[in-house]
């Protein structure tokens, strides 16, 4: 999984299929840490909350 | 010189005349007590057995006179693949549990990484893999015999013929260990189920090496192996006078003639 | 209430996300693993110094030469020792599970003594006394009602037995005749001389066998096996005249399914045959005789082609041959008539003490034995017979007199008659009338359960001892047992046991001199002593065979019929010998086991082999159950249909259907011996019965 | 007593009916839950696997619920990047029916493997040649995907919604969606297409063997293409049998008809290519191994006859196809149920083929065929997440508003 790992070879397999697991991965993360953060930020902006629907 | 021939990879494997076989189950037992294989109270479901070394008989299915039986041992076939290492096996492994070393050409099982998805035993035509359903259990006082060179195994993982791998080792260490010896020679390495055999039907070595006696038998005409034509390129290579024997080897569509099927593999 | 909720919520949230980021989720999914990797009940074998150390296999009569792998003093695996003369390296699997057998829960652990209907632990003391008590007690009125039954083995401990017995006053000594025995008693008749007999297969062209296993544990079962490879090396041509495919037949260029019992009427036929080819000297007298024989009622009578028996009697006429006999694995006397038969076909072979043939060796005398001091009770009763008569002492033959014979006390060592014996329930209820039996088996086996007294003696890995190899390399020779284990549990030597009861036993002790046993060992092998400890084996390279000359005998019988009555019984039964599966003494190893198909073991049932045209008469179909009766008995198994087998005959394994033992052996299976009678040839009075007559019901 | 919980404007059974409807269910979950427990504490020996059938029952299952739950990646892939706006109708419930099926794959898997303790070891010591190494990596990061498409539907309950910083994220997380969908739609081709490897590059299996395009075999796009076919199908069954369940109609009948069209013509292209495949393995690859194709159908009749391909392909296959492509029979309901459960039947037969037909054929020419029946913890094991599904989806559509048409197509009386 890492390069690290002892069963590592700097082949083209370890490549495409690590770097499409880390860049899937990446998008993944990025995304939710973008929705939670703009989510955080939206709230202290006063914007949502129930009640005010 | 020395540095070019020491880059050769061995490439260990296996000869066996199925005219010598006589079905006594000496190398199944040898290979049992060498490897600490375990056994339970019912072994007779063969599909549970764990049996590295597996005998089967195997009749030409004629009836009576004419019927015909021969014995053929059934170690792990260490098959090498279409291109140098990719056994049905070790190419599916998910997580490097097997192994193909290029060194020795000997397939290999680690207990402690293997989880037990049991995807190498979809992949293994010859059924040399084996699964640990039942934690291992030795009577009472037996568990004295086990030997420290090969670790009993746990529940839930897959075992099999390592080709005595440990018996590689300890040669090799008695190699880097002495100043005079430069190289294994035939009779350093040998498997277990090779030494047993009172028929001498088993001949073991280096096929890469000139001077093993392996290296001429694979070449016999009367030689061949395991579903060749599935491109496993297998180590094991066996031997027999008989056209119907050699034809049980490999499955054939009508017409085709006995030994016609050899897969081209890339050499090694 | 909502900022309650709302602060609840965060607070869970917040947990779970430093829970997740702290390393200790981490930590524990690794830990998890790593347990996994070393669960505290799988077992972790120790490590520690590698040794080899060399020695002879007893647990059979081919003594094979081992070397057991020690980590220090632990016996981790058997192997077969490299350039032995009788094995060269190869090991059968009962020999590869002698670990399994020295650690075996089975082993009786200390001497034991039946006290209230149970047996119980006692010290070595107690139980050398107690035998010493109940063997004095009646020596003077009734020496010769103490009985021995003892395995056939040619060692040293086997003799001290015998020598024990003879110093005691009993000349009741009985062992389970073997093929050799017969053989030797045809030697004797034929060709006058008191010589083993040992067949030189390897170096034959062409062999015929009638029936002999010679891969399946026939002779000293490594190197006959051994001796098959060479001979298809040579490209030897073997025929195989039996009426069930054995392994041997598999390996056979040819197999001859031959009508049962008629292998009499083959032999002379072939002979007959081979004669009009070649007349050897001599064998002007054996002409009128062979007669009798044409070829097409000898084809009539075996059920065998008459082409095919021409072209036998050619080839065994032209090429370097050789005829054997003993059924299987041979450890069942065979027909004194056969085996004449066959031995006639060897005298037209001219094979006699030549390259590829029979060799008949006059043992040289490796045991210098001191002359044995007899009391008058010993003398007195050394002049009286054996219950079984001037004949051979065959154990089966005793069993058979035994419910009308009054026997105070019997000895068991090296067998297990409760077990192997045919007809084993009439065997059980002779056994009831015996007051005292004495086991010196290593393990709790059918016998050792209902035995007085138990003196355990050490298996074969913890043994000092020496064996015969004579019948094993042709030649005369001896190896030597050597103990490569510490004793396990609380067990003697044989001979050590023996050795420490005569001295306590008056009238005794002058034949049994020895302080113990090993200066026994040195007293009797001299000077010889050192070297085969340290060759580990003694063999008279130049013994050369003496020309010897021969008369033809004329059988009694023409054909052998098994027991029972054909009208009731339609079937011929025919036990087979299995080289997986151990069928005498010693029971089969887990390892062994392991090893048998599941078309002669399925869970715990046994099965009987039967052709599909008779099993279609029948209607019978595979894996169906069946009972299988006899006129001894009857027993309930699966059919296995095989092509591998006449019609008519149906055949079962020996070596299963074990009542002691662990579960590993015990209750698989069926004990093929309780459906087996005895029938004592004419001549030698062994037990020759090789099969018997059967019906098969289904259930 | 819930109904603070309950969305706004539509009809609940009461919560006695409900949790007595959960009890029934729960029960069989926790039977479930004993076989599993015995299966880790005892080990595998508790299943009627064996060494020649170490793929079974489970690897089935695990194929077959990946299968049926393609619904949920082909349905937000054309929902949020093709951008067929009609299906935002269905794609809720496509979503929550892929998040079961995944979760049970997961589960399953868990049981399945000898030593779940060392199970991560599939990510660690990663073999990146082994197709179930592909799986698991696609497999659990779309599962992410998945659980992050159910997350805002999560949100939406009416009570959590009240919460600021929830709406908010939800409504963001909406906003990116078509992202995750598409990451979602990518992996899930991989998975789908390395199911379908894991039993085609078995080359010492030549029921299973199939040659393909560099490292992939056929079987990897016939999967992928068969999971986007009939997953569909599967997600309009189970809405079809909530709206049975429920007794109200939830979709509305032109969204599920876009999603049958889409369908059939899947069906069809695949099975075509289906077709071919198995007549290049017929007369091609199996005869190149040395067997006729006839050889890996002639033993037990009922276990491995024939006519299991000839109801995978024709009945399962043809006939779905043609149903779902023609107007008039699609929209025919008796014929659209037809369809949708022949199709669901036809993929999970192709998954149970090729899972155990390869196991239970002999290859070398003295090894003898294996049959395999599953032991009750494998099927407790099975009906477990099965029976898990059902609860989920049954807690989702009470307490989250899954079907965006439910008020409209059943208004309530005040």
């Amino acid at each position: 999984m890492f390069p690290f790992s002892f069963e590592w070879i700097w082949d083209v397999g370890h490549v495409v299929f690590h770097g499409g697991m880390w860049y899937a991965l990446s998008i993944i993360g990025a995304g939710m840490t973008y929705c939670v953060l703009k989510a955080a930020i939206d709230t202290k902006n006063g914007k949502g909350g129930g009640d005010h629907h | 010189m020395k540095k070019e021939h020491d880059k050769v990879n061995k490439k260990y494997g296996m000869v066996v005349d199925l005219d010598k076989c006589t079905g006594c189950g000496s190398c199944m037992v040898a290979c049992m007590s060498e490897n600490n294989v375990p056994f339970k109270e019912d072994e007779s479901n063969k599909l549970d057995s764990i049996t590295w070394m597996r005998v089967y008989k195997v009749s030409n299915k004629k009836p009576y006179p004419n019927n015909e039986v021969f014995y053929i041992p059934r170690p792990c076939q260490h098959c090498g693949g279409q291109h140098e290492g990719h056994s049905p096996c070790v190419s599916v492994c998910p997580a490097t549990a097997t192994d193909y070393d290029y060194t020795t050409g000997i397939v290999s099982q680690v207990y402690t990484r293997c989880f037990g998805c049991r995807y190498c035993m979809a992949a293994c035509p010859y059924h040399a893999r084996y699964f640990n359903w039942w934690d291992p259990v030795w009577p009472d006082g037996m568990e004295k015999y086990l030997s420290p060179n090969v670790s009993p195994r746990m529940r839930g993982i897959v075992e099999k013929c390592s080709f005595c791998f440990h018996r590689y080792q300890v040669a090799m260490e008695e190699v880097y260990g002495s100043d005079d010896k430069e190289a294994l020679e035939e009779g350093d390495y040998q498997t277990a189920c090779t030494q047993a055999c009172p028929a001498g039907a088993i001949t073991f070595g280096d096929l890469n090496d000139e001077t093993h006696a392996v290296h001429k038998l694979k070449d016999d005409k009367n030689a061949f192996r395991l579903l060749e034509r599935l491109g496993t390129n297998t180590k094991i290579y066996y031997i027999s006078e008989r056209e119907w024997v050699r034809r049980a080897g490999d499955n054939y569509n009508p017409g085709e003639k006995t030994g016609s099927v050899k897969y081209k593999t890339e050499g090694h | 209430m909502k900022i309650y909720r709302r602060s609840f919520l965060a607070l869970g949230v917040g947990a779970a996300v430093g829970t997740a980021l702290s390393p200790l989720p981490w930590k524990m999914v690794d830990d998890s693993s790593i347990w996994s990797q070393n669960w505290p009940w799988t077992p972790v074998p120790k490590d520690g110094a590698i040794s080899y150390e060399d020695s002879v296999c007893t647990l059979c009569s081919g003594n094979c030469g081992i070397k057991a792998r020690k980590i220090e003093d632990r016996v981790i695996k058997v192997e077969g020792k490299e350039d032995h003369i009788v094995n060269d390296g190869g090991v059968c699997l009962l020999g590869l599970s002698g670990p399994q057998l020295l650690y075996s829960p089975t082993r009786v652990k200390s001497p034991l003594k039946k006290i209230k209907g149970k047996l119980r632990k006692i010290s070595w003391e107690d139980a050398i006394t107690e035998l010493s008590e109940k063997l004095s007690g009646i020596r003077d009125e009734k020496s010769d009602k103490v009985a021995v039954i003892s395995g056939n083995s040619k060692s040293l401990s086997t003799l001290l037995l015998k020598r024990f017995l003879k110093a005691y006053g009993s000349p009741n000594y009985f062992t389970r005749a073997t093929m050799n025995d017969t053989y030797k008693q045809v030697i004797k008749k034929m060709h006058g001389v008191d010589a083993t007999p040992a067949f030189n297969i390897d170096k034959a062209d062409y062999i015929l066998s009638f029936g002999s296993g010679i891969i399946d544990g026939w002779g000293s079962p490594v190197n006959s096996i051994k001796a098959n490879s060479k001979g298809v090396d040579n490209s030897r041509k073997l025929v195989q005249i039996e009426s069930r495919m054995s392994n041997t037949a598999i390996v056979a260029d040819k197999w001859v399914p031959i009508k049962p019992g008629t292998d009499i009427t083959l032999a002379y036929g072939i002979a007959a045959e081979v004669i009009k080819m070649k007349e050897p000297k001599g064998s002007a007298s054996l002409k009128p005789f062979l007669n009798k024989y044409g070829l097409s009622k000898v084809a009539e009578v075996t059920g065998i082609d008459a082409a095919q028996i021409t072209e036998m009697a050619k080839d065994f006429a032209t090429n370097k041959s050789i005829a054997i006999c003993g059924k299987g694995a041979g450890n069942t006397a065979g027909s004194f008539d056969e085996f004449v038969a066959v031995h006639t076909l060897n005298i037209l072979a001219n094979n006699i003490n030549k390259k590829g043939g029979v060799q008949v060796i006059k043992d040289s005398g490796f045991f210098n034995w001191s002359n044995m001091k007899m009391d008058s009770v010993a003398k007195a009763a050394n002049k009286k017979q054996a219950i079984t008569g001037n004949k051979f002492p065959d154990t089966e033959s005793f069993l058979n007199k035994l419910p009308n014979e009054s026997v105070e006390v019997l000895l068991i060592a090296n067998d297990n008659p409760l077990y192997t014996m045919a007809d084993s329930d009439a065997v059980k209820k002779a056994f009831e009338k015996i007051p005292y039996k004495v086991s010196f088996s290593s393990f709790m086996d059918e016998t050792t359960e209902i035995a007085d007294l138990v003196l355990p003696v050490n298996v074969n890995l913890e043994q000092t001892d020496v064996v015969s190899i004579t019948e094993s390399v042709q030649k005369p020779g001896i190896g030597y047992v050597a103990p490569v284990s510490d004793l396990q549990f609380n067990t003697k030597d044989l001979g050590e046991i023996l050795i420490e009861t005569a001295k306590t036993i008056d009238g005794m002790a002058d034949a049994f001199p020895w302080d113990d046993y090993e200066s026994c060992i040195s007293a009797i092998l001299g000077d010889k002593l050192e070297s085969l400890q340290e060759e580990g084996v003694i063999v008279n390279e130049d013994y050369r065979a003496k020309n010897l000359s021969f008369k033809f005998i004329a059988p009694k019988n023409e054909v052998l019929a098994p027991k029972g009555d054909k009208g009731v019984y339609p079937l011929v039964l025919v036990p087979y010998d299995s080289i997986r599966i151990p069928n005498g003494y010693i029971g089969a190893p887990p390892f062994a086991v392991k090893t048998v198909s599941d078309k002669v073991i399925k869970g715990k049932d046994g099965f009987v082999e039967i052709n599909p045209v008779t099993a279609k008469q029948l209607g019978l179909s595979d894996k169906s159950s069946v009972k299988v009766k006899t006129s001894e008995g009857s027993c309930k198994v699966k059919v296995n249909l095989s092509e591998q087998i006449m019609p008519g005959v149906v055949a079962m394994a020996k070596g299963l259907g074990h009542t002691a033992y662990d579960k590993y052996l015990a209750g698989k299976g069926v004990n093929v011996n309780n459906l087996l009678g005895t029938v004592e040839d004419p001549v030698t009075g062994s037990n020759c019965a090789w099969a018997i007559r059967c019906k098969i019901e289904k259930v | 007593m819930d109904s603070a919980l309950i969305p706004k404007g539509v009809e609940r059974c009461s919560l006695k009916r409900f949790l007595l409807g959960q009890a029934i269910v729960g029960a069989v979950v926790l039977w479930g839950v004993y076989a599993m427990i015995l299966c880790w504490m005892k080990g595998l020996n508790q299943t009627n696997m064996n060494d020649s059938f170490g793929f079974a029952l489970w690897i089935w299952a695990d194929l077959a619920v990946i299968a049926v739950g393609g619904g949920a990646f082909f349905t937000g892939l054309l929902r949020y990047v093709i951008g067929l706006k009609d299906l935002k109708n269905i794609i809720n419930y496509a979503v929550l029916i892929g998040v079961c099926c995944y979760g049970s794959a997961l589960l399953i898997l868990a049981i399945d493997i000898g030593q779940p303790l060392r199970g991560w070891f599939i990510f660690w010591h990663a073999n990146v040649h082994s197709m179930l190494t592909e799986v698991a990596f696609c497999l659990s990061l779309y599962m992410a995907v998945l659980i992050i498409e159910y997350i805002p539907l999560l949100l939406e309950n009416r009570q959590v919604d009240k919460i600021p910083f929830f709406h908010n994220l939800s409504h963001n997380m909406h906003v990116v969606m078509a992202v995750f969908a598409a990451t979602g739609a990518f992996l899930s081709c991989f998975h789908q297409g390395s199911l379908g490897g894991v039993s085609g590059v078995l080359f010492g299996r030549p029921f299973a063997f199939r040659e393909g395009i560099f490292i992939w075999p056929w079987t990897f796009f016939l999967f992928t293409w068969s999971a986007a076919a009939c997953g569909p199908c599967f997600t309009i069954l189970v809405t079809k049998i909530t709206e049975k369940i429920t007794n109200k109609k939830l979709v509305k009948d032109n969204v599920i008809d876009l999603l049958a069209k889409i369908s059939g013509w899947m069906i069809c292209s695949y099975i075509i290519a289906k077709t071919i495949d198995t007549l290049y393995w017929a007369f091609v690859t199996a005869p190149h191994a040395g067997f006729n194709v006839m050889d890996f159908y002639d033993d037990n009749f009922w276990a491995h006859g024939i006519w299991i391909l000839i109801m995978e392909i024709v009945i399962c296959g043809y006939i779905p196809a043609i149903i779902l492509l023609r107007e008039k029979t699609r929209q025919n309901q008796k014929l659209l149920w037809t369809a949708a459960i022949l199709a669901t039947i036809g993929i999970c037969l192709n998954r149970w083929v090729l899972v155990m037909q390869p196991m239970s054929m002999p290859v070398m020419t003295f090894d003898e065929w294996v049959l395999y029946l599953p032991s009750w913890q494998e099927i407790a094991t099975t009906i477990l997440p099965i029976a898990g599904g059902i609860m989920v989806i049954a807690f989702s559509y009470r307490y989250l508003p899954i079907f965006p048409q439910e008020q409209e197509l059943n208004p309530v009386e005040d």
